[in-house]
């Protein structure tokens, strides 16, 4: 069926009184030669929406074109069953940030609807990816406490699962525990290790395929259709992968300052824990110790070791603390700390250690001398004083935990790009008596990715392999891949089972909708895809090196090509793109640069600038659509064009716009860099690393650098983006109009 | 084997973060979600909230994110004005009885805000907890989404109430609204009902009531927010002039046997962050944070190294014992330095109580909680996600709400 | 027996002694160092430790420097600290007890503080007659530290002696005496009997 | 209605609060309450006590007040003393509490063949007067409201704070602000005037022994009474009213003040109020800073 655009102008909320409708249905009529065009009161309404409906019905329209309020309200009354719409914001963004009656706000609408009427010649309805067969089993990689609750919890929820653990048997880390820090009311004693019975279910479930003794050689494919090859030379199909190997002490040989190694009675929180387990806590001599000092943050905190807190340490002590002091009331147990860490009901667990006698000094373990028994020496702060605690019958270091984001005993590789993110150093340059080293994880990589980008899961400037996002803690920049537990945040395993449910719910969640076709977060249900002319590709690599999500892989003769479930449709390739050669059905180079070129450009005696606010409609978008709820004004010679994401926008569209007589570009886009706030990781930066490229075309153009800026925008910025934006177009106006006008 | 269960149905009670992720993770696996907000938008405490720590960015950007998905979700609706008055039931078989209170606005409208323009009283305004006054006809805020108007109920029988119904030119004003009641058959019950700030008029020693310049933590989010009561300028409460030496009480309330047992884990990163709020707008601001044990889990250490960094913040292991109004009437905050035994009684611009976060409503049923009213376990029950199950920040209630969501689908399931 | 005298830092034996022997000893483990108590305390400046820090060095073992501490002898029994403390921690009885600790181990400072002193003569009072003679009582402390200091004390507060006087609430004459002050003798010396055996058995 | 109360007037009752005592023993018969004195009643100890006779000789003072009381019969304990309350009740409620306290006190009681099973309970004669009598009935009792009279309302420490492990152990009223004491002078029709330091400290003993150490405590709350432009502070604690009205020439003397602000009794206001004899009855002869405004009524 052909398309058939409808124009369907609103003139409620004040539209009808500072716009001239009838020259807007002109301009439908007159230059778009639309079938049909209809004003309504109040579109919203019943009555308008059932207008739209009924032509929709009949046939006459296959595409709405709304002229009414922003996009981002009363999405719900302009929903219509297998139809798209398309919205101009005649509300927010004209009358209700321009005043009424105005030549200039007139022109604007007018544009508005052309950019609209322009898109809608060039929107396809997207066609789904549903190539072959989708898998819903689950690998989970990782046979401790967080892999074995995601194993267990998937089966709940009715998906297969294939779980893989390097060793010969399933626990991890917590394996051999007698008792572990309490998750239950009312939060005072250790309880009992829930890993034993975990294990023995996952052992006895059917539908869990266990693999001991194996490692993943190879990760292919995507999301639906993860192509797994396991060590003992195995291959699966999975739909979608939970990455749970936890973490590992940090290694203590490197706290000699505090003792260790100068004595076996120095010794770690986790070999402690083996001497609980084995129900017999001896020193070397054999005897039972009397006087036991716990060190905290052995390793954490410190620079020079692990810049990050471990968070768990704490209540870790406090439970190994009351182990020791219930056993042997006379026992003197001492907690050497600087802050003692038990957030939310942890606190209760404080109370109870020191009801237990447990004795905390607050300071700094400065050194552990080992000769007539054990001494530690404190910087007591709460005494004022340095004390030699002692003599110590054992001394416990509360080292540290390491995620396992990398397989310490597999050989390294090359990183790729995206193993960690160079950009960010969360330690602050103005700190110099914390100048942690970046860590840079020993060992291989995990899964072995088979991705253009590297083999590896991406990880934070800290080597956990955690979200970005403070919102989206399951964000990952591997579509498919959810990391939980330790190996993504230092945590307690009681938070640990949690999060192992949360990584679980994401998988089967991605593998829902690659079988549908459709995106997931955050443009979840997004049917579009990258579609590559190859014809014209000229294998520059742009595309698969610029991808936030290694999406896209090479052939053997360096074609791109797109693995459609892995990609999130932000427009990155598109707008990496030379030769726009990458396009969605519905969103594409040339749809952008039609849109642009629709606009009117009166000609330079008109003394009527046009500047084109590419906005990022995420949050400079909603920004501009809050600025007219609070009827903040500015210049209405902006063109103001959404995008997906600055990552999508193309030189070529800078170009158009130019040489189409704008006077000025102005990007508008999220915080790069440091904290970055760009939803698709780094849309934003990549484009202000395009338009650092840009000057050597403008000069080519014999145009002026200053016509281009990219401006940082945030959500909250309603106030704030009309000032910048009246200071640009004073900025343009300076430099004069644009030669190219009129051309 | 569990009976299969007769409602496929995911009822989210809590319409703020925690429960806008239970709701659409569930939706976007598939389940048909109904998600219940007591107030008239979603977004709940975190829409109040100016910045997150540590990345200091913007609510609101992960909001509009999250509310986009919602519009785009045919399988998510959502009943604000609304409450659960009881459940029974279990697991695959929950009944629901949910009330609506009269918003007084039909979804007709189309916030074109005719409405305001014509209402001449004024009413506390909830959204910057009662900083300052809205007009009796208002957008909760300008992120509200549902994108519609509340009529406040004291106006709604006046002649007042009257000329607003005329002022809307859609109709879209109905006066004699009354609360409504429904039920609904459902087989799974996220509880995420979220928190409230504990109040600071209970911890007497600090005055909170008799002086203009102790402030709650909540509201000094409110202060800095560009869309607050002062655009975000942080200013006295008593004489509107810039807050420029600043103290920031951690334990307002939590850690203490008296008031909340349990420690809100939050407060020392918000005030962190509070610290660069004042930063921010005055190079020559001083910052003073008194704390017990500074609890900077995580990757978040290194949001607390930042602030060290700062020469202008300075940091007292103290509880401080009173705050007492100085001959200028200033808030002069008294107490012990742990670490130099010095008895101090230091003036302030601004005193900035970090109250902790209680649990803000308990369910209509037959629920494991604990002592302090979150939310344990839900075998059987309902399921607990956010800060209805312990004190969490951002991130944690996400992950929580994404895990209940997990446990409901599993319910909806089996 | 007596407080054990540690022989190193935070031995715990004295602190263990002060938990099961004071009143509300054992709430003393939940101190978590908060300084709330000295910041509280009316006349915390004119105490050389404030009880935040006593309560660390009675953990570190510092039997001596406790009980010779003046904070002990400074509680104004106001409660405070009690009121504040976060960690519910009876603070004034726990300072009372430790004076009284003090005094029962014979430390010289214990004996020379005012308290100490107006102690003896209040007890005195107590217990000889039953009831409290504030004028006896008063004179008797004044007195306690010498002839010369005694008069001395009693001429800077003569205008206020003279001033109780005129009002009639300076009782004068006879001290007034319960009936039964023998029988209040015993039951005193009892529990003083059964006080010393509980220290015994530790 | 009235009803008979055991009555524990504490050994100030006989010398520096002789005017507590007068003033009680006029009003609360008038309000219906009737007194028996506990027979041959001893020292509490104080604040003090304690120190010189340890801590269960100490006890056992208030033990033999408690078995005495208790063998008059089951009524209530009340006493108008602070320190007396304190002591009296924390010996009460710990002896309900702990086994091992209660064998040890009635072992020593036992010396003389008393004993106390712990039934009773120890009240403030001010708790008494605001939950069991009530403001209303009070007011009803008011024949010359102290219209135009401000009053500082001073209630000292301790009163609100007999602190105890039982469920008996809280406070009456609010710790650092209570309102009892502003409702009792309202009541009687007089001003109560705004005052922070309700609950501040007068140095207690301390100030008996060595006002050197706390006479500025005591000059802040005549500087806030002053500045808040009190005729009169009122106090139910008798040393508070006796720290902080008899020193106040020293407090002059030393810092160069001038204050004559007269301190009394609530129950001194009460009786004025209810219209007793100001001598006789009210006792305004004790004070030492004369109140002409209450007294010329």
């Amino acid at each position: 069926m052909d398309k058939k655009t409808g124009a369907y102008l609103c003139q409620g909320c004040g539209l009808g009184d500072a716009l001239d409708i009838a020259a807007l249905e002109k301009v439908a009529k007159a230059e778009f030669k639309l079938p049909v065009i209809k004003t309504h009161a109040c579109l919203c309404g019943d009555e308008g929406v059932a207008l739209i409906k009924a032509d929709l019905e009949a046939g006459a329209v296959t595409l709405p074109v709304i002229g009414a309020c922003s996009p981002r309200v009363m999405t719900d009354r302009f929903q219509f069953p297998n139809a798209q719409v398309l919205r101009a914001n005649l509300r927010e963004q004209v009358i209700w940030s321009h005043p009424a009656g105005d030549e200039d706000t007139q022109m604007l609408a007018e544009d508005m609807l052309r950019m609209a009427f322009t898109q809608a010649t060039k929107l396809n309805a997207p066609t789904p990816w549903k190539e072959g067969e989708f898998a819903t089993t689950l690998l989970v990689v990782g046979g401790g406490y967080a892999g074995l609750t995601a194993a267990n919890e998937a089966v709940k929820a009715g998906h297969d699962v294939l779980l893989v653990e390097k060793s010969a048997q399933l626990g991890g880390s917590a394996r051999g525990w007698t008792k572990v820090v309490p998750s239950d009311p009312p939060y005072r004693e250790p309880q009992d290790n829930p890993l034993p019975a975990l294990v023995a279910k996952v052992e006895a479930n059917k539908a869990i395929r266990v693999a001991r003794n194996a490692t993943v050689t190879k990760t292919a494919g995507m999301p639906g259709k993860f192509q797994i090859e396991l060590s003992d030379g195995s291959t699966h199909l999975v739909g979608a992968i939970v990455l749970a190997t936890g973490s590992r002490p940090y290694d203590a040989t490197k706290l000699g300052h505090l003792g260790y190694g100068a004595s076996p009675d120095v010794i770690t929180n986790v070999e402690l824990e083996i001497k609980l387990a084995s129900g017999k806590v001896t020193t070397k001599n054999g005897q039972a110790p009397k006087t036991v000092a716990f060190i905290q943050c052995a390793g954490s905190r410190d620079p020079a070791h692990l810049p990050y807190c471990s968070s768990v340490c704490c209540s870790v002590s406090l439970k190994q603390a009351i182990q020791l002091a219930k056993a042997d009331p006379q026992t003197m147990v001492y907690i050497v700390y600087e802050e003692m860490r038990t957030p939310g009901q942890a606190e209760e667990f404080y109370r109870a250690a020191q009801d237990a006698g447990v004795i905390f000094m607050k300071g700094k373990a400065n050194k552990v001398a080992n000769g007539a028994g054990l001494t530690v020496t404190v910087a007591d702060e709460l005494l004022g004083q340095e004390v030699p605690l002692g003599p110590l019958d054992l001394v416990v270091l509360a080292t540290g935990m390491v995620p396992n984001s990398t397989d310490v005993d597999a050989p390294a590789q090359e990183y790729g790009a995206e193993l960690l993110n160079p950009d960010i150093n969360p330690y602050p340059a103005a700190d110099e008596s914390y100048k942690p080293a970046p860590i840079v994880p020993t060992g291989g990589p995990i899964l072995n990715l088979q991705y253009r980008q590297g083999p590896h899961l991406p990880m934070l400037a800290d080597g956990f392999a955690d979200s970005h996002y403070i919102c989206f803690p399951y964000e990952t920049r591997r579509t498919g891949i959810y990391a939980c537990g330790p190996v993504r945040r230092p945590m307690d395993m009681a938070e640990t089972a949690d999060d192992a449910r949360g990584a679980v719910l994401k998988a089967i969640q991605v593998i829902a909708n690659a079988a549908e076709g459709a995106s997931v977060h955050p443009r979840v249900g997004d049917l579009s895809y990258p579609k590559i002319g190859l014809s014209a590709c000229t294998k520059c690599r742009r595309c698969t090196v610029e991808c936030p999500f290694g999406a896209i892989d090479e052939t053997e003769q360096d074609y791109p090509v797109v693995n459609p479930t892995r990609c999130r449709r932000c427009g990155t390739c598109m707008g990496a793109c030379p030769v726009r050669t990458i396009a969605f059905d519905n969103y594409s180079v040339d749809m952008l640069s039609s849109m642009v070129k629709a606009v009117n450009i009166p000609d330079e005696f008109d003394e009527k600038p046009r500047i084109l606010v590419i906005a990022c409609e995420n949050d400079a978008y909603p920004a501009l659509d809050m600025a007219g709820i609070a009827r903040h004004q500015y210049s209405a010679f902006v063109r103001i064009l959404p995008v997906r994401c600055l990552g999508s926008m193309n030189l070529l569209l800078i170009n158009d716009a130019l040489s189409g007589g704008y006077d000025g570009v102005v990007l508008m886009g999220c915080k790069p860099g440091d904290d970055y706030q760009c939803h698709f990781v780094k849309g934003s930066a990549m484009a202000k690393e395009r338009l650092s490229k840009i000057a050597e075309t403008l000069k080519s153009m014999q145009l002026e650098p200053e016509r281009v800026t990219m401006v940082e925008a945030s959500i909250a910025d309603s106030a704030r983006l009309p000032k910048v934006i009246d200071e640009l177009v004073a900025t343009f106006d300076t430099i004069g109009p644009n030669p190219f006008k009129g051309l | 084997m569990n009976p299969k269960p007769q409602s496929q149905t995911v009822l989210v009670v809590g319409g703020g973060i925690g429960g806008i992720s239970a709701a659409l993770e569930a939706a976007e696996t598939g389940c048909e979600v109904v998600l219940i907000e007591k107030g008239p938008s979603l977004g709940g405490r975190v829409a109040a909230l100016n910045r997150y720590f540590p990345k200091m960015c913007h609510p609101t950007c992960g909001l509009e994110i999250n509310f986009q998905r919602i519009k785009r979700n045919p399988r998510l609706k959502v009943f604000t004005m609304s409450e659960v008055t009881a459940i029974t039931g279990g697991p695959g078989n929950f009944k629901a009885t949910i009330v609506t209170r009269p918003r007084y606005v039909k979804p007709n409208c189309t916030a074109c805000g005719d409405c305001a323009k014509v209402a001449t009283s004024e009413v506390a305004d909830a959204f910057n907890y009662g900083l300052g006054t809205v007009k009796a006809a208002y957008l909760p805020h300008a992120m509200a989404f549902p994108m519609r108007y509340v009529l406040a109920p004291e106006v709604a029988g006046t002649p007042e109430g009257q000329s607003i119904k005329a002022a809307c030119k859609v109709g879209a004003i109905d006066l004699d609204e009354q609360p409504t009641h429904f039920d609904l058959s459902v087989g799974a019950v996220i509880w995420a009902t979220g928190w409230q700030p504990y109040p600071a008029t209970n911890l007497t020693a600090y005055r909170y009531d008799a002086l203009a310049d102790v402030i709650t933590n909540v509201e000094m989010e409110r202060l800095a927010a560009h869309d607050g009561p002062t655009k975000g300028q942080i200013l006295r409460r008593s004489d509107g002039t810039p807050a420029k030496k600043v103290a920031l009480i951690q334990c307002a309330g939590s850690r203490d046997l008296n008031h909340l047992p349990y420690c809100s884990r939050i407060c020392c990163l918000a005030s962190m962050k509070h610290a660069l709020y004042v930063r921010e707008q005055h190079p020559d601001a001083q910052v003073d944070i008194y704390y017990i044990d500074i609890r900077a889990h995580d990757k978040l250490e290194a949001f607390y190294r930042k602030l060290k960094a700062d020469g202008q913040v300075r940091w007292l292991k103290s509880k401080p014992a009173r705050i007492e109004p100085g001959a200028d009437g200033r808030p002069v905050v008294c107490g012990e330095n742990t670490l130099t035994r010095e008895v101090y009684a230091e003036p302030y611009d601004l005193v900035v109580l970090a109250t902790g976060m209680q649990p803000s409503a308990k369910p209509p049923m037959e629920t494991a909680m604990d002592d302090y009213g979150f939310v344990v376990g839900h075998e059987g029950g309902v399921i607990g996600a956010g800060v209805a199950t312990g004190p969490l920040d951002v991130s944690m209630s996400v992950q929580s709400a994404t895990a209940a969501a997990l446990g409901a689908v599993q319910a909806v399931r089996r | 027996m007596t407080a054990p005298t540690p022989s190193r830092t935070y031995d715990l034996s004295f602190a263990r002694y002060v938990y099961d022997h004071i009143d509300g000893g054992q709430r003393l483990k939940l101190c978590m160092q908060c300084g709330a108590c000295s910041g509280s305390c009316p006349i915390g400046t004119q105490m050389d430790h404030g009880p935040r820090k006593l309560f660390m060095m009675i953990r570190a073992g510092m039997k001596e420097a406790v009980l010779t501490s003046n904070t002990i002898w400074n509680c104004v029994s106001c409660y405070n600290c009690v009121v504040r403390c976060p960690r519910q921690v009876p603070i004034t009885y726990i300072l009372h007890d430790l004076s009284a600790l003090a005094i029962e181990e014979g430390y010289a400072e214990a004996k020379k503080a005012d308290n100490a002193r107006f102690a003896k003569a209040f007890w005195w009072s107590a217990t000889v007659f039953g009831r409290t003679d504030e004028r006896l009582v008063t004179a008797r402390y004044y007195f306690s530290s010498g002839l010369g200091e005694g008069i001395k004390k009693g001429m800077a507060n003569q205008a206020i002696a003279l001033a109780m006087v005129k009002t009639k609430r300076m009782h004068l004459g006879m001290p007034h005496k319960v009936k039964g002050v023998g029988e209040l003798k015993a039951i005193v010396a009892k529990a003083a009997e059964i006080q010393a055996r509980h220290g015994k058995e530790g | 209605m009235t009803r008979t109360l055991t009555y524990y007037p504490g050994c100030s009752s006989q010398a520096s609060a002789l005017h507590l005592d007068r003033s009680l023993r006029a009003i609360l018969p008038v309000l219906g309450v009737e007194l028996r004195d506990i027979e041959d009643w001893n020292c509490c100890g104080a604040s003090v006590g304690h120190i010189e006779g340890g801590h269960l000789a100490n006890a056992a003072l208030s033990a033999r007040n408690l078995a005495n009381a208790r063998a008059q019969g089951p009524e209530d304990v009340i006493t108008p003393c602070a320190a007396c309350y304190l002591n009296t009740h924390y010996v009460n409620e710990s002896l309900r509490a702990d086994a091992g306290l209660k064998a040890d006190l009635n072992e020593a009681l036992g010396a003389v063949g008393k004993s106390y099973d712990g039934s009773l309970h120890v009240r403030h004669v001010c708790e008494m007067l605001a939950t069991d009598v009530g403001l209303e009935a009070i007011k009803a009792k008011v024949t010359k409201p102290l219209a135009g009279l401000k009053v500082a309302g001073y209630v000292g420490c301790q009163t609100v704070r007999p602190f105890a492990d039982t469920e008996r152990g809280n406070h009456f009223d609010r710790y650092d602000d209570p309102s009892f004491l502003d409702n009792f002078s309202r009541a009687c029709g007089a001003e109560a005037v705004p005052f922070k330091r309700k609950t501040a400290c007068c140095g207690g003993s301390i100030s008996v022994m060595s006002p050197d150490k706390t006479l500025h405590l005591i000059k802040e709350i005549l500087e806030e009474a002053k500045a808040a432009g009190a005729d009169v502070i009122s106090t139910p604690c008798p040393l508070c009213q006796t720290n902080v009205e008899m020193y106040q020439p020293m407090i002059n003397q030393k810092f160069g003040t001038d204050f004559a602000i007269p301190v009394v009794f609530y129950s001194q206001l009460m009786a004025v109020a209810f219209g007793l004899d100001p001598i006789k009855d009210a006792a305004l002869g004790m004070n030492i800073i004369k109140a002409p405004a209450l007294a010329g009524r």
